[in-house]
């Protein structure tokens, strides 16, 4: 029996439970301290982890508006043996940080031949909140996944966030670690087990089945169990597999599932062309092509910049119906 | 930087009425969003102007309105209205309906009206400030007359590419002026936490701008000091860079439920203290432009005025499904479907 | 007969055509003036539009070094009605101005609902050159297309690139340029028609086969054609597919193609796994599942930081043998 | 601002000495580097600190070596030598083989030797500069009194990230000296085409930096300006900014051949009369310190010393292909193949 907890708060554990057991652990954003975060994730931490009064608290460190800066600044702290947890208010604003982390983080241990390791996390919500707009709303994800030297993680469930945030602080490379923010408020369970951790790069499957994969990551993979459901009841079985590591991907477990179905589809909420799971889809097309009885079909986002209006906004974001639609033209 | 400019500006009492009733209405179009925030007619995010009405009102009433550039963050809502975009049209976008000005699809942070010279609206911080610059660009390399007036807040002036867009402003004699709205806070984040010196001032000098700090809260002396940059800046065809000190009365945004968690109550109540519409509101009085029960009579009818305009904006259908599509390109649609 | 021209010189004549034909067209970026550009596109401009002695020149204006800045810029006075061309000295410079041209540029039409154009070009070097190292060795152009409200050319030919450009500077779409560096001293002919255009989103087959389809875009359709005609010697027919325009992508000829031959091999310089060549592959996998007698096998660069040592560095890059290997799998 | 630390190293005859030993022999290490260039010995970007000699040995011989950090951009070869990294290891790095401290991986723009405290070596102009703060974020955060030296070109101070750090720096109270490498040019364009205000160590004091301008061409006065300097961030742990003027006597890099579109020759000569190498050469002489055979032996024996270095590095071996995927990450290597 394990307990109950909402992700927001399983982060946040995985968050405190790393900093406690190593002081070389802190964590930097903007309005993470005093604010307490936008999001909530760190509420509660800058009175555990020293005083709000201070000008500075370096453990919870509230930063000026300036990404590029900071990511910069724990770049470089990492590099001098420090294990940083960057905290992006939403993954849209990494963006500004770019070549910080594409250009320099995810390169520092190959340029310099292993001299110099780079230890350190960025996180944050990525993905469509609620009518945040065309700015607001950006998948990162896949662009990350992209770049050799950094490890992409998306955890979907209440344990693997705690307990792959907790492997991503241990882990001596930079991980980007991608929330969904419709995941926060998500209830689940979380072993007891003090010493719980998750690794990095194994995919899973939470739902068996024989006819079709669903394959997915993040909230698209609540999105795939859904889906599943609904197809149960037209007698179709769905087998879900939550990829939860972009960066390594772990083929194996995706390409084992495939190659039992022979039927995938591939679900992210990031645009549709271009986004990782064009990488996933293509592949299994190469790799399992003599498994398939059926092209691997892709759900993602509309290619459209996110409109603000909540009946264009829903419009843009792949729900169960929508894989459920593809299944059906495969099936 | 000494002042570089006389004061010359004379204001009517007339126009300190106008002023007064558009700050009203500015702040009580602001008060419904919140409200419509509350009840759910408005998502996202969304930022009000309460404290801070002198800003627009001294400004954008000193520029030549429809021909001058403004452009903002996402506290954009009075930038707008006071530029004589429809506040009906406004309140639509903030609500996401079809008769908003972006049809919908900006909301609350991505105000837009072109025809009146307002180029937004814009949702990351800092990130609009060369977009202001670079309007200042087509009118110098057309050799125009035109000003753009370029605002920021306290907590965009750390982004590097405001930095950045300063030596180019200056470099390349760039008719901009840039306004930092100081309210004393970057979201929970008060200025002595963000900035290493709070005189934000001082961060034109290096880049050989005129730069100084004036007070936002007096709407009369915003004005005449507006006045005096944006002739100075028409005339001389350079940039400028102001601190306007003023103070955010709500919280960052309606979701901001907590202001304790950044300030103490002791100081908004201070900070109330310099309300810019109370404070014309006295002088109006005290000049005799306006008795008491002629302000009172003025109130009701923005009240009045400010009700309608949500009423109206409430009339206007949500846009529809299909236009998802619409306006991503002049020329063409990026590939359907999911 | 056109005239015999390099690519790098067809790229200066379409920039000075438009220019000349159109006032409000200008270029900026990084010494591109006085010094004639590094890579020497503008070789002879400033004199050509301006005075060298001039504080600044603003058809043809170097900048700073601050891309994010110069890019903002350029897109503010694109909105007040300017064409401007934006040089960036390596597109691998340009992740520095990534979030004005992914969250500001690309977004302006949309998020005013059409009030506001945004004609503006970026166009630069993408790709490795030679031994630039890690950091200078971005292809960029698979995040570009990734992004709604952008298009995204990548021509190959000197005809094309001239053509293509002035369509570019005439879309009052952003539009971006990819030029690999390997192509700037290619010779080829340009027509001699002076309003010769290319239209933007029209992929063309540069070599006509019946075995097999060898995809790709910019330098690698080179490439395809080197492998081609290695594969010649061996009996197999295969067509090369240049795709020129990323965004919009013309599905149509690139499907037709496989549909004549029932394979296909997707060929991209940049870190083949996420890059826009996942997308292709993706969709012809997807689009032409029964046409198809083998999976569709891709081809791209070594995920790996660009190496310095040209041993290394050549490793990375796919050459004609890579492709010829790759057809062979499929055989 | 004033100078803020008192003037107090003396420099023996013996360190003078060194000093011109070490500052010609990087001018021979650059100049084999050129010609390696030519040769095609050498790939990439090829930048040389010709003329700029005085700055790595002033500064660097005023830190601790190996305990203090040190970061540059790509144009730092100098900084590695005199921070006591083997110059075979440098030259085989430059020209790509087995034995360079990156071996063969980053080439001239990215040299490395974190044991020394030389965390780089970058190409991306600006870029490093927060890496810089980080490395001083780290020795506050662990309450070591370690400096950080953080250097720059003139061109790169006009990049966004350099201010946003500069603002942190001095929010935190950074130990970080933030140094200006002003040789007058960024590649082709001068000075005063890419900086609104030439004085560019202005460009601290609106984060509440201690911030000066100093000569870098006088290698004895140099040294004493960066102990100064030094033992003031040590003692305070507060961040510093310095512009130092010097100038870049060859081109931007090795291919950059044609400087007359840039600068005129008379202007170079003059910069000529300041060379930093032969003004110590003509004070040891004065001095009394070395006599003019004795320099000449030197001078063979640091030239004999460079061609060694060149010959050593040669016979360093390419790195094996299979190297291709080694240190991307600690624990594993990413998808292979093409
Ligand atoms: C690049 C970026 N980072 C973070 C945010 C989230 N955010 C929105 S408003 C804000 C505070 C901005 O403060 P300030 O510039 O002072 O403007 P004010 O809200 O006070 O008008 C923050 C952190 C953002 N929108 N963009
Ligand atoms: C972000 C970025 N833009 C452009 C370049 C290309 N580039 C390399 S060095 C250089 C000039 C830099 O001048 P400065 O900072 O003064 O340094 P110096 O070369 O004089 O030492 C430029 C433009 C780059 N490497 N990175
Ligand atoms: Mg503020
Ligand atoms: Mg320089």
């Amino acid at each position: 029996m394990g307990l109950d907890m909402t992700y927001r708060d399983a982060l946040q554990k995985a968050i405190v439970d790393e900093m406690e057991r190593d002081e070389n652990v802190l964590i930097m954003g903007e309005d993470i301290g005093r604010y307490q975060g936008t999001f909530k994730v760190t509420r509660g931490m800058v009175e555990k982890f020293g005083d709000r009064q201070n000008r500075y608290n370096l453990r919870i460190l509230d930063t000026p508006i300036t990404e590029a800066g900071f990511a910069g600044i724990a770049t470089g702290a990492a590099m001098a043996g420090l294990r940083p947890i960057v905290e992006f208010m939403t993954m849209s604003f990494s963006i500004l940080a770019m070549d910080q982390i594409i250009n320099h983080t995810a390169k520092v241990h190959y340029m310099t031949n292993g001299e110099v390791k780079c230890p350190i996390v960025f996180r944050g919500p990525g993905g469509a909140a609620k009518q945040l707009s065309a700015q607001h709303s950006h998948s990162m994800e896949g662009w990350y996944a992209h770049c050799p030297g950094l490890k992409v993680v998306a955890p979907s469930t209440v344990a693997d966030v705690y307990g792959i945030l907790r492997t991503a602080v241990r882990d001596d490379n930079p991980v980007i670690v991608y929330e969904n923010p419709g995941l926060y408020a998500m209830k689940g369970e979380l072993p007891e087990d003090p010493d719980f951790t998750v690794p990095i790069g194994k995919a899973q499957i939470l739902r068996e089945g024989t006819d079709i994969s669903l394959v997915g990551y993040s909230r698209m993979t609540h999105i795939n169990l859904a889906a599943a459901e609904l197809l149960a009841k037209d007698g179709i079985s769905a087998e879900v597999v939550d990829v939860r590591s972009l960066l390594p991907l772990d083929t194996e477990t995706i390409y084992a599932s495939v190659r039992k179905t022979h039927r995938a589809v591939m679900v992210y909420e990031d645009w549709r062309s271009g986004g990782f799971g064009a990488e996933i889809a293509a592949r299994i097309g190469e790799d399992c092509f003599d498994d398939l009885d059926a092209p691997v079909v892709r759900v993602g986002g509309l290619n459209v910049p996110m409109p603000y209006a909540r009946v264009l906004e829903l419009q843009c974001i792949p729900d169960e119906n929508d894989v459920v639609a593809a299944v059906r033209k495969i099936s | 930087m000494a002042n570089i400019a006389e004061e010359s500006l004379t204001l009517s009492p007339a126009d300190l009425k106008a002023y007064y009733r558009e700050m009203l209405f500015v702040r009580r179009f602001e008060e419904h969003c919140n409200t419509a925030y509350r009840k759910g007619l408005a998502g996202g995010y969304m930022h009000t102007y309460i404290g801070m009405e002198a800003l627009a009102t001294g400004w954008l009433n000193s520029i030549r309105k429809g021909y001058d550039y403004v452009i903002t963050a996402y506290r954009d809502h009075a930038h707008a209205i006071v530029l004589g975009t429809d506040p009906v049209a406004v309140m639509a976008e903030i609500i996401g309906r079809k008769g908003g000005t972006a049809g919908g699809k900006g909301g609350s942070m991505h105000i837009y009206d072109p025809k009146n010279g307002f180029f937004g609206g814009w949702g990351i911080v800092g990130g609009h400030i060369p977009l202001g610059a670079g309007l200042a660009f087509a009118s110098r390399y057309r050799n125009e007359d035109r000003v753009t007036l370029n605002f920021m807040g306290d907590g965009a002036s750390n982004q590097g590419v405001v930095f950045e867009t300063l030596n180019m402003a200056s470099l390349w004699d760039l008719p901009c002026i840039f306004i930092i709205e100081n309210n004393e806070f970057a979201m929970g984040t008060r200025l002595e936490y963000h900035a290493a010196d709070k005189e934000l001032w001082k961060r034109g000098l290096p880049f050989n701008i005129q730069s100084e700090r004036i007070d936002g809260m007096d709407v009369v002396q915003m004005r005449k000091d507006a006045q005096r940059i944006v002739d100075w800046v028409r005339e001389n065809q350079r940039p400028y860079f102001v601190e306007v000190m003023t103070y955010r009365y709500s919280g960052h945004g309606a979701a901001d439920q907590d202001r304790q968690l950044y300030r103490t109550k002791e100081e908004e109540a201070e900070a109330m203290q310099r309300d810019p519409i109370a404070r014309l509101r006295a002088q109006l009085i005290e000049q005799n432009i306006m008795s008491e029960e002629a302000l009172e009579a003025m109130e009701l009818e923005v009240e009045e005025e400010a009700a309608q305009v949500m009423a109206k904006a409430e009339e206007s259908p949500f846009p529809d499904p299909s236009e998802v599509y619409d306006n991503i390109y002049t020329d063409m649609t990026p590939e359907q479907g999911h």
